[in-house]
């Protein structure tokens, strides 16, 4: 299964992870014209700073994922092909228990459109666009067996 | 909430208020602080800064305090709040952007544009406004999809009547499509980007001039605009962040703006509607705007927009009356067995029978029968036979009776136009303006000649006879006046009182004019008053007038008397054809007419002297008034009557030539028309004293006015 | 082994989905009184609301129980539970035998004596069958009236409200959502309740529901009358303790069980709104009634109805409601009171513009409760540090700031995010996420 | 499309990066290749560098940062950015023209006497223009009289405007500079100004900033404007010439030496000098000398001496991979540094010249204009000398390169204008536009850019406009592209013209007996004679009796790169032209300045910008916005004559 790391002490905090992410989400995936997009696009990975340290901090897909277990409607659910936590937004009925339970604060409220918000690990890219984004190589996608 | 409208409305702000300091600091810094600053032929000088901000600002260097401090009240967050606000700072931005462009005396624009519209239009079409003959005013901004959809778009409104104002590529599209543009079009093409402020400036200046809101008075300026002008503002083409600025000032004064892009809409404010026609419909119903459209059955368009619309000799098909042919015009009460309704007879032959640029006799009966109908009311309805038939598109018509004159275009005759269907358009309106009074109508057009000669003298009895009687209806002779509260849809507090021997200050609403009215509308603007006692019989003072007047004017006015100017006047809303002042100097009034835009001999200009009367207030030596009231015998009767003028311009005097010869000759005064001073003699007491005094004018020699 | 599991809502289904991961032969009942398919009963609000339909009711496929061979006992009401013959009794009489037991009998709504509550178009809302009701009567009422402000009541609200109905919610407390909410937050929730064309009355009750058959009006406490054509009764939820406590197993206020959620009776489990479970925050036995816990719960039962000894870890209470479009969450100890709940116990809050609230509880220098209102983006982290019960003295002014992420508490919640260090600076580290 | 097609339109250029690929060396599209993804703030020109709290950047999607630290809002920060650019532009070209104003300076005062004055007439027809009586005075007295007019541009200390561009344009636009407050007074001022305003702490209002930039724009206007006039004195004004162009003009049996940058004050001598070494050249073994250029210096040579241009600005890394070139001369502007590199993988000398503008490693000629033929001879030494060293199996020149006809300066045109009007030569544009045979005038400027396809842009909406019956000029590397693909030898109008501009130019071309026939596009020179273009433009806008913002022109920089071309788009804005850039500037992070310059610029100047990256969605609107001119001057005119308007 693949997943993406994060080498934290190549990421310099330049938030290009953050751009290519909402882009990718973007209906034209062309920064020109994705800032005039209505809703504008929402990226799902959010780079923080902790003392010296930046992190981009993303969605784990966690195996056993707290919200999937605290999902009312069925909308969160494992991928079980691509091993991913997804959210079927048209399911979502906006009541933020997923927000709520996710220890890493990876799941976000869409304000636009009312639903939750998170990584979907790009599902038709070979590579995630934050991964792809990166100028550092701070984040990877790597067999997780390779690495844990 | 769109937050998208209001952010770019607030950006567009920035940009404007940014765009106008420079060129007002660039402009102080190259002409000077004390460079005078102000529109032409208005009393308001910038009437957004004066009737939103108050101060007066003579000077560019008044201007720059003003700016700032609208401009202090853009903020970021975008609330519609403050994109009204932003909006609002827009407005006084284009205001004076535009304003700089008439410093130093320039004349910035050139036809087709009309930049500023002279306080003198304004005043014109006050009564259209409060008859609704024009129900609104659409302001159109930006550019049409096609020239085509422009002219669809135009249609749709002119044939509601409609006001149009036009900023930006919707002119060039119209005269591209040979549409005809200007002040007798009831279509104004004021120029492009910031030009939109004048639209602005005519809507305002109807609070200041009609409304008698006081400069400053911000709160109530803004509730008379968003309660009583019935404006709405259409937004073609891409929008950008200024126009949204300046859109959002209009919704700022209540105009709704309907656009054909795609927004995110603002509920009832800012709305999208790609249909040119299902958009001015959408117009009118967020600004609750209710017209019944009479549907004629006419090749040609048909609506108040073609009234100002001339006919020259070179494009008509044909004429009726004038020097060239016998025609009348006759409306006559007839027993209801004696009328066919819809019925349309044409006795003679029809227009395409004849050659182009022919003119043909033409005589115009029009027979109506109503259990409410009184012989009274026949020339009431006889005059509206000049609208009706200047409505429709390519028909002219002036003057009335047997001196009548009428032409049909080419381009009219063209589209398939013919003599009967003035008898559609008599029919469709008299029944659908009168249904009160008017059962049955039928109309026959006689283009025979040996007929409309034969019915000439029929129509000659029936006017002599009318005439007998109006000469006998004097303010004696009655005991009811009228009321007419029309223009307190404008000027709330104002009261007109028609009298039979004084018609409504806009000339347009005579004693029988009023009488009709209230059997039309029995609720409507013209009450009976009855007199009640007389308590000052010369100045022309009633109980019962007096009570009305109480009620009518919100507890404002007291008394009111009707035939003196020095002693509570008669108040006025601003339509006024003409204005009366005292002159001490020459013991005497001047008067002048609102077509005359030089200055007077009381040191104002009408613009001035308007702002000063109007608003429904009571001034003392001052006073707005028609034109035929000079000729009444109770023209200030208590002061002195006609004697008393001293001054009055040029082409008033020789309108009122005739009368004002035979009322001299009546009251005794000899030779007093070429007594009277006019601008050719001069335009202060100083030049024009010597002439009266030369002359021998009889006023000099009157008891004192003061 | 023959599991027999009564009760098919989040703690049952969760249980019986474990159970068939962990062990592929057994045997597995589900004994369900509701004669509907497994579906969630937190959607019942959205569904009166018209926000969603039949179809998203459901949480499972149809095929589903089938693939797993889930034995579905539907419709039908457990009536004894006989712990010596190890045999659930059902109403129609019929014995099903088990060999381990989970009870996940879940609650039942509290019926307040009010006169008049028998009248037509008078409703509490649990079931299904409950929301069906209501919705069918909000197509022709006008005027609703919802008794009690707590998370069912504000969430019945706001769903007639959507349907297009006038609400009057009549609070008995001072406060609405008085049992997840702090006075402050709550504050909020009424200004944005009211701003949104709600009447909301507090410190007040129904005495009476009038009308002839049909509920026509309320009188309140006040002596006021006002007019009503639907009325739900939302006054909270009881353990359904019963077959429990006729079996003999020790009862609180739900049924008490252990760390392995057993219950005293040997071979039988408890789980969900019906079980007393260990709660982390308040460091005791409370009954938390809430969707996650259930699941969990049931997961855990489920490992130790298998032979797998599992440690529950405990729960948080902890809920969200979104009011009038602004987010609301709260976890843990949320307004403690010295009297009741000791020493030691420290609040801290903080309000901004708008409808930003946020609320930390500390007890003895460590967060065992929160709120947020408006932004609520990270509330996770802070519930991530509950549950860890780590000491960070920086914590609560972080929180409070704003000013945190994961990263902050990264090495007190845990060390996933330290994923694959480059050169072996840190090491490669796997953590393994517990269930909640 | 294969991975290296995609990357240019020009056969010569895509030989070359084929043989790149297959040699491995490194191209600037390798290397931008290596920039991706580039990064998002800075392209939206959100990013703040300007004081050391930062750098701040605003979040374009609206969730992060909405201002910087000192709270400036986007809006004020891409202003800053922008007017940034347009001064280090004002910057670039007004030093070009001071340089040169200085040479002629140094030559009437005798110390720089391998120059001459070129050109008296334009001396003169310059002095006419800026208000100088030339009556009874010397070419040497005139010319030193306008040099120190053009100086005193750059230096004034009253507040007066500069005389370049009072004397330019018409009083309707001189009156509306002075009214909106950018009118310069001196270049270097205006820089400085904006340089400052734009620093942490004085301008927000991204308005002020943004007419603050257009005040340098307009001084940058000055500077090119003078600097042409200047050149043409000093060099001459070009006339029409043959030419050739594309990288076929190396010549793989002679000593190739290629001039690169832009001021021809080294490069005019170089030429002049390579003629008298011709022996020593074949001395070295090889037939001769051959100069080619690129960039703008090869317009300038191109224009005035006919020498062959190799190629435009991104290509010229690839006019050394031909081996053949034996000396890269390089003053000033768009030198790539990476021709440092990649002339290690060959004998080229690189050669900087200019002591501002060196590289490290290069060859330095430290040039000096009292000893320009000096410095020109110790180059072409250095160029014979690599001769030798050339090895031939490295030598590859695509066969690649078309004919060339250029050289038309205004006074050029004019002349042929002449030949259809003599009385009024620019009646003869005039009357086509009116008559509709023309749909107006289009100036191609501006540089060349890897975000595009190389040249794409430039020929295909030429070829749109021309099909559509658009009159050509064209500056700068845009004139690059249009030459070497054979857009300006004479039988391109017959392959692209509509009909309408087809009779137009040939009739033009048979009354002018040009020889062989007018060329398709017209080469106006190097992209400081931009200047051209407008003057060209303020004649049909005063004979049609109006300004540039009415007339049916528009200017288009398809593959717009340096600062430069943000200037030269900011001045041609102001003017009043309709202006497509076909890369995407580092606005759009502002909605306010995007809207400003797209849009609203219209309502007060009539030029906006067209940001159009498709080409031929391009073309379609700059051809909609002469549609849209022709329209709007048809009908607010028309009205009057029919006097549909009631007075």
């Amino acid at each position: 299964m693949k997943e993406v790391f994060v080498r934290l002490a190549r990421c310099v905090g330049c938030r290009q992870c953050e751009i290519s992410c909402a882009l990718v989400h973007s209906e034209s995936r062309d920064i020109h014209q994705a800032v005039w997009e209505r809703p504008l696009p929402r990226q799902r990975v959010r780079v923080t700073r902790e003392g010296s340290e930046y992190y981009p901090l993303r969605c784990f897909h966690c195996e056993d994922a707290p919200c999937i277990g605290a999902c009312i409607s069925g909308a969160m659910h494992l991928d079980e092909d691509v091993g991913t936590v997804a959210c079927d937004t048209a399911r979502c009925v906006g009541c933020w228990m997923c927000v709520m339970v996710c220890p890493y604060g990876s799941v976000r409220i869409h304000e636009g459109q009312k639903v939750a918000l998170k990584c979907d690990r790009c599902p038709d890219e070979d590579e995630p666009a934050c991964v792809r984004g990166c100028p550092t190589r701070a984040l990877l996608v790597k067999e997780r067996a390779l690495v844990v | 909430m769109s937050r998208e409208l209001c952010k770019a409305a607030i950006e567009g702000s920035i940009i404007a208020a940014s765009y106008a300091e420079i060129l007002l600091n660039q402009a102080i810094r190259r002409y000077g602080e004390d460079t005078p600053v102000g529109y032409p032929d208005t009393a308001y000088r910038l009437p957004v800064i004066r009737s939103l901000s108050g101060e007066d600002t003579p000077t560019i260097g008044d201007l720059p305090a003003v700016l700032n401090r609208f401009k202090a009240n853009i903020r970021h967050e975008p609330t519609l709040e403050n994109a009204k606000l932003a909006g609002e700072a827009t407005l006084f931005a284009a205001e004076i952007i535009e304003a700089l462009k008439y410093i130093n005396g320039r004349n910035p624009y050139r036809a087709p544009y009309m930049g500023f519209v002279s306080d003198a239009v304004l005043r014109k079409l006050g009564v259209p406004l409060v008859d609704d003959t024009i129900p609104g005013v659409a302001v159109i901004i930006g550019k049409a999809r096609t020239s085509k959809d422009a002219v669809t778009l135009f249609k749709e409104l002119q044939k509601r009547g409609i006001l149009v104002i036009m900023v930006n590529d919707i002119i060039e599209q119209l005269l591209e499509e040979g549409m005809r543009l200007g002040v007798d079009y009831m279509a104004f093409p004021l120029g492009h980007f910031t030009a939109a402020i004048h639209a602005v400036n005519f809507a305002l200046r109807a609070g200041l001039a009609f409304g008698g809101i006081a400069p400053g008075k911000r709160e109530e300026m803004l509730k008379y605009q968003a309660e009583r002008v019935d404006a709405f503002v259409l937004a073609l083409g891409e929008l950008d962040e200024v126009r949204i600025a300046a859109e959002l000032g209009a919704i700022h004064l209540g105009f709704p703006v309907v656009t054909d892009q795609e927004v995110e809409e603002i509920p009832d404010l800012f709305v999208a509607e790609p249909d040119y026609v299902k958009m001015v419909q959408r117009a009118l119903e967020l600004r609750n705007i209710k017209i019944k459209i009479v549907d004629i059955p006419i090749p040609v368009t048909f609506g108040p927009a073609f009234e100002g619309e001339r006919i020259r000799k070179e494009d008509m098909h044909v004429e009726f009356g004038g020097q060239r042919s016998p025609a009348f015009e006759l409306v006559r009460m007839m027993p209801m067995d004696e009328v066919e309704d819809g019925k349309i007879t044409v006795i003679g032959p029809e227009i395409d029978e004849v050659a182009t640029g022919t003119a043909m006799p033409l005589g115009i009966m029009v027979d109506v029968a109503g259990r409410k109908m009184q012989e009274d009311f026949e020339p009431v309805l006889e005059r509206r036979i000049h609208y009706f038939i200047n409505y429709a598109e390519g028909c002219w018509h002036i003057a009335q009776r047997d001196i009548c004159w009428m032409r049909i275009s080419r381009d009219a005759f063209a589209k398939g136009f013919r003599i009967r269907h003035f008898g559609e358009i008599l029919y469709a309106k008299f029944k659908s303006d009168f249904p009160a009074i008017v059962d049955r109508v039928q109309v026959t057009l006689i283009t025979d000649e040996a007929q409309v000669h034969e019915q000439l003298e029929v129509a000659r009895r029936k006017y002599a006879a009318r005439d007998a009687r109006l000469a006998g209806l004097t303010d004696e002779s009655v005991d009811t006046f009228y009321s007419c509260t029309l223009c307190q849809s404008f000027a709330p507090n104002h009261v007109c009182i028609v009298a039979p021997e004084r018609i409504g200050l806009c000339g347009a609403v005579s004693w029988l004019d009023a009488k009709a009215s209230y059997e039309i509308t029995p609720t409507g603007p013209n009450q009976p008053i009855v007199k009640g006692e007389c308590i000052e019989p010369v100045k022309g003072q009633w109980v019962g007038v007096n009570e009305f007047l109480k009620v009518a004017s919100h507890n404002t006015l007291e008394a009111v008397n009707l035939y003196t100017l020095l002693e509570n006047p008669m108040t006025s809303c601003g339509c006024f054809e003409c204005i009366m002042a005292i002159l001490p100097e020459a013991n005497g009034v001047m008067i002048v007419n609102r077509e005359f835009g030089g200055m007077t001999p009381c040191g104002m200009k009408f613009s001035t002297l308007a702002g000063s009367v109007g608003g429904g207030v009571q001034t003392p030596g001052f006073m707005g008034h028609g034109r035929s009231y000079i000729l009444s015998r109770k023209f200030i009767a208590a002061d002195g009557g006609l004697a008393r003028i001293v001054w009055m311009p040029q082409e008033l005097k020789e309108f009122l030539k005739e009368g004002i010869t035979r009322r001299a000759e009546e009251l005794g005064l000899e030779g007093f028309y070429d007594k009277i001073a006019d601008e050719t003699v001069g335009t202060t007491v100083e030049e024009v004293l010597p002439f009266l005094e030369e002359k021998g004018h009889p006023a000099l020699a009157m008891p004192s006015l003061m | 082994m023959k599991h027999v599991i009564i009760g098919g809502s989040a703690a049952g289904m969760s249980c019986a989905e474990t159970l068939r991961r962990l062990d592929p032969k057994c045997d597995i009942t589900v004994i369900s009184d509701e004669a509907r398919p497994f579906y969630s009963r937190c959607l019942t609000s959205y569904y009166i609301a018209g926000k969603i339909g039949e179809r998203d009711m459901l949480l499972r496929d149809p095929g589903f129980y089938e693939a797993r061979r889930l034995n579905l006992v539907m419709g039908k009401k457990a009536v004894l539970v006989d712990p010596r013959k190890k045999a659930v009794v059902l109403d129609d009489g019929s014995e099903i035998p088990y060999d381990r037991l989970l009870l996940a009998t879940g609650g039942r709504p509290k019926l307040p004596d009010i006169p008049g509550a028998g009248k037509r178009g008078v409703f509490t809302l649990r079931t299904w069958d409950d929301a069906v009701a209501i919705s069918e009567r909000a197509k022709t009422a006008r005027k609703a009236v919802v008794v009690g402000g707590g998370l069912i009541g504000m969430k019945v609200a706001g769903a007639l409200r959507d349907a297009g109905l006038e609400v009057r919610v009549v609070v008995a407390s001072g406060r609405v959502l008085s049992q997840m909410l702090d006075d402050e937050a709550a504050a909020i929730a009424r200004r944005l309740l009211e701003a949104h064309g709600f009447a909301v009355d507090t410190r007040c009750d129904v005495v009476e529901i009038e009308g002839d058959d049909e509920v026509r009006q309320v009188r309140l406490q006040d002596g006021r009358r006002v007019d009503a054509d639907l009325v739900v009764i939302g006054k909270g939820v009881d353990p359904e303790v019963g077959l429990a406590e006729a079996c003999g197993a020790r009862v609180g206020r739900g049924i008490i069980v252990d760390e392995h959620l057993k219950t005293s009776v040997p071979d039988i489990y408890a789980a969900g709104d019906a079980a007393e479970a260990y709660d982390i925050a308040w460091g005791e036995p409370r009954v938390n009634a809430m969707w996650t816990a259930a699941t969990s719960q049931g997961q855990v039962a489920a490992h130790n109805m298998a032979g797998i000894p599992t440690r529950y870890p405990g729960s948080v209470g902890m809920n969200s409601i979104d009011i009038c479009g602004v987010p609301f969450i709260s976890m843990g100890v949320v307004s403690p009171r010295r009297d009741r709940d000791g020493d030691g116990l420290v609040e801290l809050a903080r309000r901004r513009a708008g409808n930003w609230y946020r609320k930390v509880v500390l007890k003895d220098r460590v967060i065992c409760g929160a709120v947020f209102a408006g932004v609520v983006d990270k509330a996770g982290v802070v519930l991530a540090l509950i549950r860890a019960r780590a000491r960070r003295d920086d914590a609560p002014e972080r929180i409070l700031a704003d000013d945190f992420t994961y990263a902050t508490f990264m090495d007190v919640i845990d060390e996933k995010g330290r994923y694959f260090q480059e050169g072996g600076k840190r090491n490669v580290q796997r953590i393994m996420q517990g269930g909640y | 499309m294969g991975r290296l097609e995609g990357r240019t339109v020009d056969p010569a250029a895509l030989e070359m990066l084929k043989h790149a690929d297959e040699q491995g060396l490194e191209t600037a599209w390798d290397r931008c290749r290596a920039q991706e993804p580039l990064c998002g703030f800075g392209n939206l020109g959100v990013c703040c560098r300007i004081c050391l709290q930062g750098p701040c950047r605003i979040d374009p999607f609206g969730e992060g940062a909405t201002r910087g630290i000192c709270g400036a809002q986007d809006y004020s920060i891409v202003a800053r950015n922008l007017i940034r650019s347009i001064a280090g532009g004002t910057a670039a070209h007004s030093d070009h023209g001071r340089h040169v104003a200085l040479t002629l300076l140094a030559h009437l005062d005798g110390h720089a006497p391998d120059y001459r004055i070129a050109d008296p007439a334009k001396a003169e027809a310059v002095a006419r223009r800026i208000g100088l009586d030339p009556a009874g005075k010397t070419p040497q007295e005139i010319t030193r009289e306008v040099t120190l007019a053009a100086l005193r541009d750059f230096s004034r200390l009253e507040e007066e405007p500069c005389t370049w561009v009072t004397s330019t344009v018409t009083p309707g636009m001189t009156e509306k500079f002075e009214e909106c407050a950018i009118m310069p007074s001196n270049i270097n001022g205006a820089i400085a100004e904006v340089m400052h305003r734009s620093t942490m702490g004085v301008d927000a209002d991204p308005i002020n900033l943004i007419f603050g930039g257009l005040k340098s724009a307009l001084a940058d206007y000055a500077g090119c404007h003078l600097s042409t006039d200047l050149t043409d004195i000093l060099f001459g004004t070009p006339r029409p010439v043959r030419s050739y162009a594309n990288l076929g003009v190396i010549d793989p049996e002679k000593v190739n030496i290629t001039v690169h940058g832009h001021i021809p004050l080294l490069s005019e001598i170089v030429v002049d000098v390579a003629r008298e070494m011709e022996d020593e050249a074949r001395a070295a073994g090889a037939a001769g000398i051959n100069v080619v250029g690129i960039c703008c210096t090869a317009n300038e040579v191109l224009m005035r001496k006919g020498i062959p241009l190799a190629t435009n600005f991104i290509a010229q890394e690839l006019a050394i991979m031909t081996g053949a070139v034996d000396a890269i001369i390089v003053d000033l502007q768009c030198i790539m540094p990476a021709l440092k590199t990649l002339c290690e993988c060959f004998h080229t000398r690189l050669i900087t010249t200019i002591p501002f503008s060196k590289i490290p490693g290069a060859y330095h000629v430290d040039f000096r204009e009292e000893r320009a033929k000096e410095s020109a001879r110790r180059i072409v030494k250095l160029a014979i000398e690599a001769y030798r060293e050339r090895d031939p199996a490295k030598v590859h020149v695509p066969q690649v390169k078309n004919e060339v006809v250029a050289g038309f300066s205004l006074e050029t045109m004019l002349e042929i204008f002449a030949s259809v009007n003599q009385e009024k030569p620019i009646r003869a544009l005039v009357d086509a536009i009116e008559e509709g045979e023309i749909r107006g005038i289009a100036l191609f400027a501006g540089c060349t850019n890897t975000k595009a396809r190389h040249d794409e842009g430039h020929l295909t909406i030429a070829r749109e406009l021309a099909k559509n019956d658009v009159f050509i000029v064209a500056t700068g590397c845009a004139a690059g592209a249009l030459a070497k693909a054979g857009y300006m030898r004479p039988g391109a109008v017959k392959e692209f013209a509509g009909p309408g501009l087809s009779r137009f130019l040939e009739r033009l071309g048979r009354a002018s007996g040009f020889d062989g026939g007018l060329p398709l596009a017209f080469h106006m020179g190097s992209c400081v004679d931009n200047s051209r273009a407008v003057d060209l433009a303020v004649l049909i806008a005063k004979e049609m009796g109006s300004d540039v913002a009415d007339i049916p022109f528009v200017a288009t920089a398809p593959e717009a790169m340096h600062e430069k071309a943000v200037s030269i788009g900011a001045w041609a804005v102001t003017l009043g032209f309709p202006t497509h850039v076909g890369v995407i500037p580092p606005v759009y992070g502002s909605s306010l300045v995007t809207e400003v310059v797209t849009k609203i610029a219209e309502d007060v100047f009539g030029g906006y910008f067209i940001l159009e990256t498709d080409p031929l969605k391009a073309a379609q609107k700059l051809i909609e916005a002469l549609n849209y001119r022709n329209w709007r001057r048809k009908y607010s005119r028309a009205s009057l004559d029919e006097a549909m308007v009631a007075e």
